[in-house]
């Protein structure tokens, strides 16, 4: 009887739910995006995704056995790195950028830092950037949804072969040039609301996003710091930009709705590996991520700036956790 | 007006858009040794701040006053880096006697600065982009010093919690932080010809 | 019946773990009997270790004093029962391994058995028959100290004090600790008593204002200590207030911010602003050393848990074994897997079941295998995720997570930097955390280094 | 094209050089001499003999702002040797020179010994421990092991250990002597105190490898290798003393010789053992005692 | 007098020092520097070259041409003519620079000798990003301007690169490093034949 | 370390402890910037390792001969006066003789005067040796600095262009049927930062093992 006895430090109970509980519920939040992604991209979708995330779960398990490390795939969070890169990829992206995507985010994104829980920055992130500044013209090349083109051609990139369906957010920089008509960009709200226009995989179905977010809110896995700091922050800065110069940006509205700011704000921004710790911090970072985005989309050359947001604010986080830091409930001691 | 927003520009570019240390790998030395503790890095920053804006005024007026006068081009980078040495050597000493306390906190970094590129990349890369007001210099030489400073914060920052994560062995120290600096890199390119 | 209470008074953080109070909550407090052989610890209060007052072989009477000390904050120490003084012998002890005790052989034959006197006790009791000095010197010769956990003596605690006056006593009724009913059933069976003791704590410490915070999911005891208050016609003075029912709401500095909204100075105690807190089974033990000279040598312990046969709340004569009541109540089930003196959040983990039970034992709780693992895979552990819930539920605002990474990689001045040494080891951290990390025992292994360093702590 | 072409242009512009070279080569070498002497600082002697050792070219390398601040940290700090990447070993070994000036070396090495001999298959358990793998940790619960003296093993000192001269076997801390340099690190790390420096009068020094002050019959119940004080060795020499139910030795008076080997024989416990390089391995233990324990 | 000969016992070695270095950087410079000051012409030639094949040499004109940057601006463009072999005029070079994706850019132009159709483009200077903006080297876009008509071009995401008109064709996910080149040409290359046709160098004033 | 007094140097000790031992980038870590900065491509590489081979021994040459008469407080001036001299010279070369070289590498060549390696040399080596070992130890420190920065400029440049020296070595997608996409990054910063990172993991790994 007294063979199996235990003993070890207080306390002997603990909560019901782990870190790879945490991962499952990201994974069934963004369902509803994978869902809809293979709805308005098809197989593309689908293959670009399972890609992905086989990729970056084998990638950490031969990282592991580098380092001759206890496997660490069964908390998951190696999955979630992968959808989450998938779903911010063009549609038409050949598969072998995927597969160096999701090397770099999980190898050099993720496990040269220690593995889950010491990197610094958003592997997924890390990921696409690397894409980004390698394959531009790829990961800027998108196709139009089965939804409007059963077609959907798969588009080889040749040098001078430009947009093939510009996404709102495109058209918000054209706009802000001057080449296109706002009113028309803010006529794509009811298509972004859907999904139903181009963009990356898991972003143009604003709906989708919204349940995923949802869940998670309600199982308190994120908790609504960021998300609604991220929002906040974007609408009003876009509201600043549209109210001074209404004929060169597009409608708030759009710019919650349009590109990877939903995906962003509950599913990137709120990756807590590389968030910070405390809710002032978090306040800081998500209004940091909401105004550096729209900075990028309103000023900057790129027509999206989450990513860039993103990734900036993760290299801030040490710096917010350092300002942030808790004071005692019974004040600073003594000695 | 004009002036003023031009300035303006200059100061935002050189320190996010152009960063020295981001975007011309200057100052790396610094960036990679002294960013593991971040109130080390600030004292850092501080003094190439300090130095940077003095270095930028005074090779300018050389450059643009002297050399350039008289066609000697060719003793540029000879004077530069005397200008550099020779004023921070006499900084530090002037500190130092003086100013203890201050010498403490900040002077103690003043010689590491003499080889630092980010000084002298500085006062060339003013020379190379033909720029003609000195007050324009004195902007940039600063922005410049707040870049480093920003740059190297952000690094001591995340190093320090570095410190507690698991990395593998032989991606400790430089490595490690090297692959943290390429992503850096990867951060600022968003605001990449943000002005022109 | 009471009705429902719904409180609003609380502290920010803590979390809310399963109650587990029906195991026992409606058991009586029953006597238990003396065992064969007690074994009383020399060291059971915060202060001074006691030196043995007795030799062996000695024939000693029940509340016979058999240890003491002459340091100003130490308690004496009594015998329970009528025996012999086996020998005196290292034993295992919950916190110090192994310490020295006295072991009684119970004289059988004339050991009647100490019965509790509740009943010594009703509305008409007037503390005022009782010289401030008087209750002081009982407590100090009746071995009171501390019944919630710290045991700290009593006296010191009540004692005034020139340099720190007190003007307001509070009594914790909280029992904030899952399965735990002891404090609970005193407050309904032992009304009289304990609010006996809340009056000559008052006029010790010659304090006017008193408050009894009870966590809101005790509406009886609530609803009895207010009518004990009312028909002793005390209620101006002394104040029944319900507080949310949250773990840690019994840690004192919970229970201060809670009734008074004021935050204890971290490090501190407090005395330092004007405030003595005291535990509702502390109060009935001054009741009864005051009024009936009884020592301390007997406490209400808790005997619960999911692998015990018969739990329930026994009053048990202080150095009783474990193997004791374990027999006593029925033997363990076969799913037992772990003993924790005290309950499962702050108490110790034993093996060794002759450890005796001390003057803080409140409870002692058996566990099962799934109770244990009830939550995750097996109780694995992976690297923090940074998810921020431990800050959330630190009821002293600290940055566990931090704290436990710093002491990990032996970095004893960051651990400081993000000040270990406010953190109470409540455990709401190490519970909450979903990788599973022990930081709490992380925060303790650094204080215990930082003594270390610090060479306070010679072993 | 024809050398020296432009013979006059030349020359000119060599004029000009060379005045300006020299204006400002003589300028700098008058304001720093001047201010080289008036603004001289007396600086602690030992920084500056460290200083004039390291390479001198603040390349911060080793974490501080420059060679004059490395100079000072290690000065004040000694642990901080061997930062310096650009100077190597010979710059390290040479500040440790002027660094060791003050410390007087004693004549008999120090050298660690575990006070316990208890390996895993020695040792009674009365439960697993699930907590933190640290011997500090695990101390503060009870009944990690039975024994509350004995070894953890969960290796503190090993860690605390910089030469890696200390190893955990078999549940047991076990000094490596061709590596121990008496630094006295793993005395400070171990929560049981059971780690004592001990002066190695002789190559491999005999010890009572325990520490636990339970009775006999106690301690004869937790471990099959643990003192019992039963005082056979005292009747053998002097060197050992029994006291607290534990015998020790004393180490500064030990000799070797016929009488201590007969202590070490007669042990009926064998926990008197030889520790020091080449040391032979200890008697086996006897067998394991039945658990006295529930 | 001590001091200045303590001076000197210290600082002799800075002082010959600097005067060696200085003697030794000006003779090299002065031996060197027609060399280098050639090479900055064959640059510009080399590329001017590769646009005007038939030309022998590249003569600088002497007539100012300031060119409006806008803002208040203006700017100084030395303007050479490519002759052939013959000394004939067949066509006209130039130096143009505009702010790229990174940093400035900088372009030979040349046109024919009526400046009518652009013999196209070259890159003195960029430092746009590689993989992107650097693509402006690229041959598929020069191409574009090879013999397209002096006009103010527009750019365009899509089309036809092969044809050759005013619409050029941007290259893809490098709109801005495009847009820069076009922008660059267009500011300068129809104010440079104004100011020509105004000077009488071309079309005999219309 | 190369400059102890005391003991007799090996010129070929000397001349491996630059390749290997005491690699200036690979375990100095000194001359980062320029080892970032001109490593996209193996010929700027190749140029500026051989322009620092060129000042180094130079400054060594200079140094080593002067070295009895430095005075304390002039002798970092008269180090960087003449590195200043020769980086120059090395510049002025490079405009006249590789213009093009000279406008890839930019002020990357003025900048080898505050390049760490070249004044540590001078401090460590040249100021307290005589001659010929100043200058075996100024050869094998620039070599070892030129075949790092030639090893990281091929990893980079056959990455970012499918190329090296600028010959293409692997197919390189397009009208004429490659596969290979270059991947730009390698030729940004961050292609610089982490393969150096890489590569130094790279050496942490095999000293270490070496170690034992
Ligand atoms: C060093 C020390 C001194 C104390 N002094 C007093 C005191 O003067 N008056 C008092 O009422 N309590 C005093 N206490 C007791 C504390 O107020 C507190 O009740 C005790 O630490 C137990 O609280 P806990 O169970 O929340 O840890 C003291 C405690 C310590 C550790
Ligand atoms: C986390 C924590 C929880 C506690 N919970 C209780 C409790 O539920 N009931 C209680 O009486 N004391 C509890 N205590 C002890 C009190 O802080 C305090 O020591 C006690 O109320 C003082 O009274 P005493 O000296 O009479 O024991 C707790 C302490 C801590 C640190
Ligand atoms: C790393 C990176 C470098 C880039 N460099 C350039 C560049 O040098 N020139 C340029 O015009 N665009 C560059 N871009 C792309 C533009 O910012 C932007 O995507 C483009 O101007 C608009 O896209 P479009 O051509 O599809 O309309 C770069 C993008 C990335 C990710
Ligand atoms: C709410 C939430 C959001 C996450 N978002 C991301 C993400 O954006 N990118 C990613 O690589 N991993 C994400 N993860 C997974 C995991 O935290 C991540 O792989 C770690 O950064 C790896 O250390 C997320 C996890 C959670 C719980
Ligand atoms: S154990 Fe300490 S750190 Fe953890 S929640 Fe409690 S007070 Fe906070
Ligand atoms: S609760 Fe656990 S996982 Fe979350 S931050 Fe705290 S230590 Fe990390
Ligand atoms: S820590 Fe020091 S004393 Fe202990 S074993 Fe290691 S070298 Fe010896
Ligand atoms: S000697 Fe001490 S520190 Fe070392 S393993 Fe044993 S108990 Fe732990
Ligand atoms: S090489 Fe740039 S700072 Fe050292």
């Amino acid at each position: 009887m007294l063979s199996k006895i235990t003993v070890s430090p207080a306390p002997h109970i603990s909560k019901a739910y782990s870190t790879r509980g945490i991962m499952l519920d990201v994974i069934i939040a963004l369902s509803p995006a994978v869902a809809a992604s293979v709805i308005y991209f098809r197989h593309h979708a689908a293959i670009i995704i399972a890609a992905c995330v086989l990729v970056c779960v084998v990638t950490e398990w031969l990282c592991n056995v580098i380092r001759k490390k206890p496997n660490s795939l069964d908390d998951c969070s190696a999955i979630v790195t992968g959808l989450i890169l998938a779903l911010s990829l063009p549609p038409a992206i050949p598969v072998w950028t995927a597969v160096i995507g999701s090397v770099f985010s999980i190898a050099i994104g993720k496990m040269v830092f220690g593995g889950l829980g010491s990197n610094i920055f958003n592997p997924a992130m890390a990921g696409r950037l690397f894409l980004t500044a390698s394959f531009g013209t790829l990961m800027t090349t998108w196709t139009v949804p089965a939804t409007i083109d059963p077609g959907m051609p798969v588009i080889s990139a040749t040098e001078t072969q430009a947009v093939t369906q510009a996404t709102p957010l495109a058209w918000s920089k054209e706009a802000i040039k001057g080449k296109a008509e706002v009113q028309t960009v803010n006529r794509q709200l009811t298509a972004s609301f859907l999904g139903n226009t181009g963009g990356c995989l898991g972003e143009t179905s604003t709906i989708a996003l919204l349940l995923g977010g949802l869940y998670l809110l309600l199982k308190r896995t994120i908790t609504f710091h960021i998300p609604a700091a991220v929002l906040l922050s974007a609408f009003v800065c876009a509201s600043i930009g549209f109210l001074l110069k209404s004929e060169a940006y597009i409608s708030p509205l759009l710019h919650l709705t349009a590109g990877g700011m939903l995906l962003c704000a509950f599913f990137i921004a709120t990756d807590p590996v590389t968030a910070p710790l405390s809710r002032k911090g978090k306040w800081i970072f998500g209004a940091g991520v909401g105004a550096v985005t729209m900075l990028i989309r309103m000023v900057g050359e790129y027509p999206e700036g989450v990513m860039f947001a993103v990734f900036l604010m993760n290299a801030a986080t040490p710096l917010i956790d350092r300002f942030c830091k808790l004071k005692p409930a019974g004040g600073v001691p003594h000695g | 007006m004009e002036t003023v927003q031009v300035l303006l520009l200059a100061f935002v570019s050189i320190v996010i858009v152009n960063n020295l240390v981001f975007t011309k790998f200057l100052g790396i030395c610094p960036y990679l040794g002294v960013s593991g503790r971040l109130d080390m890095a600030f004292g850092m920053g501080c003094a190439v701040t300090f130095v940077v804006t003095l270095a930028g005024i005074m090779t300018w007026m050389i450059n643009n006053w002297v050399l350039a006068t008289l066609h000697l081009e060719v003793m540029k980078y000879v004077c530069f880096i005397l200008v550099i040495a020779g004023a921070v050597q006499l900084v530090e000493m002037y500190l130092r006697k003086f100013f203890p306390t201050l010498y403490e906190s900040f002077g103690i970094f003043l010689p590491l600065i003499t080889t630092n590129c980010a000084i002298l990349g500085l006062c060339l890369f003013i020379d190379l982009w033909g720029i003609k007001s000195l007050l324009e210099a004195t902007v940039l030489s600063f922005g410049a010093g707040i870049g480093f400073t920003m740059a190297i914060c952000i690094m001591a920052g995340i190093r320090e919690n570095l410190q507690l994560a698991d990395v593998p062995d032989c991606l400790r120290g430089a490595p490690i932080t090297l692959i943290t600096a390429g992503l850096l890199t990867l951060a600022f390119m968003g605001f990449a010809g943000m002005i022109g | 019946m009471a009705t429902e209470i719904k409180a609003k008074l609380t502290f920010p953080g803590g979390v809310h773990p399963p109650e587990y109070k029906e195991i026992t909550e409606d058991c009586a407090i029953e006597v238990m009997p003396a065992p064969r052989q007690l074994a009383v610890l020399l060291g059971q209060h915060i202060g001074a270790i006691c030196k043995p007052m007795v030799a062996r072989r000695d024939k000693v009477r029940a509340g016979q004093v058999v240890g003491d000390s002459d340091a100003f904050v130490s308690a004496p120490l009594h015998s329970p029962v009528s025996g012999t003084v086996k020998e005196i012998a290292l034993q295992s002890h919950p916190v110090l391994g192994r310490a020295p005790a006295v072991l009684i052989e119970t004289d059988i034959q004339a050991e009647a058995g100490k019965q509790p006197c509740p009943d010594r006790f009703n509305k008409d009791f007037d503390e005022r028959q009782y010289s401030c000095e008087k209750i002081c010197e009982s407590a100090r010769r009746g071995g009171l100290a501390g019944m919630g956990g710290a045991g700290f003596p009593t006296r010191v605690k009540i004692e005034p004090n020139p340099r720190l006056p007190k003007h307001l006593l509070i009594i914790n009724g909280c029992e904030c600790e899952p399965f735990i009913t002891c404090d609970y059933r005193l407050m309904l069976e032992w009304t009289w008593q304990v609010l006996a003791g809340i009056r000559l704590a008052a006029r010790a410490a010659q304090i006017e204002q008193i408050k009894i915070g009870i966590e809101d999911n005790k509406p009886r005891a609530i609803h009895a200590m207010q009518q004990a208050v009312d028909q002793s016609g005390q209620r101006g003075r002394i104040e029944v207030v319900p507080v949310r029912t949250k773990y840690p709401q019994g840690g004192e500095r919970q229970l201060i911010r809670s009734l008074l909204g004021k935050n204890v100075p971290s490090g501190g105690i407090p005395p330092m602003i004007g405030l003595c807190v005291l535990n509702v089974a502390t109060c009935a033990a001054l009741a009864e050393a005051v009024v009936c000279d009884a020592p301390l040598t007997h406490r209400v312990v808790t005997v619960t848990g999911n692998a015990i046969v018969r739990p329930g709340n026994y009053y048990v004569p202080i150095g009783a074994a474990v193997a004791d009541l374990i027999d006593f109540c029925g033997g363990l089930t076969e799913r037992a897997a772990k003993v924790v003196l005290g309950g499962p959040m702050m108490g110790f983990a034993i093996a060794d079941l002759s450890t005796p039970i001390t003057k803080t034992s409140g409870a002692l709780t058996f566990l099962s295998q799934e109770m244990i693992t009830r939550a995750k895979y097996d109780r694995r552990v992976t690297p923090c995720i940074r998810c921020g819930r431990c800050l959330t539920v630190c009821p002293e605002n600290l940055n566990p997570t931090k704290i436990a990474h710093a002491v990990k990689k032996n970095r004893l001045d960051l651990a400081d930097q993000y000040y270990m040494s406010a953190c109470i080891e409540c455990g709401c951290c190490s519970y909450i955390c979903p990788a599973n990390i022990e930081l709490t025992g992380y925060i303790k292994t650094g204080k215990i280094l930082q003594a270390r360093t610090k060479k306070k702590m010679p072993e | 094209m024809p050398i020296f072409a432009q013979t006059t242009g030349m020359w000119q512009q060599a004029g000009l050089a060379a005045l300006i070279m020299v204006g400002l080569g003589t300028g700098f070498a008058l304001v720093l001499l001047i201010a080289s002497i008036k603004l001289k600082v007396q600086v602690d002697a030992k920084i500056e003999q460290v200083y004039e050792v390291l390479p001198k070219i603040d390349c911060g390398a080793c974490g501080f702002a420059g060679c004059s601040s490395y100079a000072k940290a290690v000065v004040s700090d000694p642990e901080l040797l061997g930062r310096c990447a650009p100077g190597g070993s010979e710059t390290a070994n040479k500040i440790a020179a002027i660094l060791s000036l003050s410390a007087g070396a004693s004549s008999v090495p120090a050298r660690a010994v575990v006070h316990c001999r208890s390996h895993t298959k020695d040792k009674e358990f009365y439960a697993t421990y699930t907590g933190i793998p640290s011997c500090t940790a695990a101390n503060a619960v009870a009944n990690v092991q039975a024994c509350k003296f004995g070894c953890l093993g969960f290796g503190d000192c090993v860690q605390a250990c910089k030469f890696d001269a200390l190893h955990v076997i078999d549940g047991l801390a076990t000094v490596d002597y061709d590596k121990c340099t008496g630094c006295t690190a793993c005395v400070k790390a171990c929560p049981r105190n059971l780690i004592e420096m001990v002066p190695f009068t002789q190559e491999k020094m005999m010890v009572v490898a325990c520490r636990s002050r339970e009775s006999g019959k106690v301690t004869r119940s937790m471990c099959a290798v643990g003192c019992i004080g039963c005082g056979l060795c005292v009747k053998q020499t002097d060197l050992f003393s029994v006291d607290d139910n534990l015998a020790r030795m004393a180490y500064d008076r030990y000799e070797p010789g016929p009488a201590c080997e007969t202590a070490m024989e007669k042990c009926p416990t064998g926990v008197i053992v030889y520790r020091g390089k080449n040391a032979l391995p200890p008697r086996p233990a006897g067998e394991k005692p039945q658990a006295a324990k529930v | 007098m001590d001091k200045i000969r303590f001076f000197l016992q210290q600082s002799w070695l800075l002082i010959s020092a600097s005067l060696v270095f200085g003697v030794l950087l000006a003779a090299l410079n002065a031996q060197w520097e027609p060399r280098i000051k050639a090479n900055e012409i064959a640059k510009f030639n080399r590329r001017a070259l590769a646009l005007v094949p038939e030309a022998s040499t590249f003569e600088t004109i002497d007539s100012e041409i300031i060119v409006d940057l806008g803002k208040g601006q203006k700017t100084h463009v030395e303007v050479k003519k490519a002759l052939d072999a013959g000394g004939e005029l067949i066509g006209w070079a130039f130096a143009v620079e505009g702010s790229g994706f990174a940093d400035k850019i900088r372009l030979v132009l040349a046109a024919d000798a009526k400046f009518e159709k652009l013999r196209g483009y070259d890159v003195l200077f960029s430092n746009e990003t590689p993989g992107f903006g650097d693509k402006i080297k690229n041959d598929f876009f020069k191409n574009q301007f090879h013999g397209a008509p002096v006009k103010a071009y527009i750019l365009n995401k899509i089309g036809d690169a092969k044809t050759i008109d005013d619409q050029i064709v941007a290259i893809s996910g490098a709109t801005v490093s495009s847009e820069a080149v076009v922008k660059t040409i267009n500011t300068f290359l129809r104010q440079v034949q104004e100011a020509l046709r105004k000077q009488g160098q071309i079309g005999n004033g219309q | 370390m190369a400059n102890n007094d005391g003991k007799t140097l090996s010129p070929g000790n000397v001349l491996l402890a630059g390749l290997w031992r005491e690699n200036p980038v690979l375990r100095l870590l000194l001359g980062m910037c320029p080892t970032l900065a001109v490593t996209a491509a193996v010929k700027p590489a190749l140029t500026m390792g051989c322009s620092v081979i060129f000042v180094l021994l130079c400054s060594n040459i200079v140094v080593s001969l002067m070295r009895n008469l430095l005075k304390p407080h002039l002798r970092i001036l008269m180090f960087t006066l003449t590195i200043a001299t020769f980086v120059t010279i090395a510049d002025l070369f490079l405009k006249a003789f590789q213009p093009d070289m000279s406008e890839a590498l930019g002020p990357y060549i003025p900048l080898i005067i505050v390049n760490c390696i070249i004044i540590c040399r001078a401090e460590a080596c040249a100021s307290k040796n005589g001659l010929f070992i100043s200058m075996i130890d100024a050869f094998g420190m620039g070599v070892g600095f030129t075949l790092t920065l030639c090893v990281l400029a091929s990893i980079r440049e056959v990455l970012a262009t499918g190329m090296i020296f600028e010959r293409p070595v692997l197919p390189v997608a397009g009208d004429s049927g490659g596969w290979f996409v270059p991947w730009a990054a390698m030729g940004m910063p961050i292609g610089a930062f982490v393969t150096l990172g890489l590569l130094l993991a790279g050496v942490n790994l095999i000293t270490r093992r070496g170690k034992g």
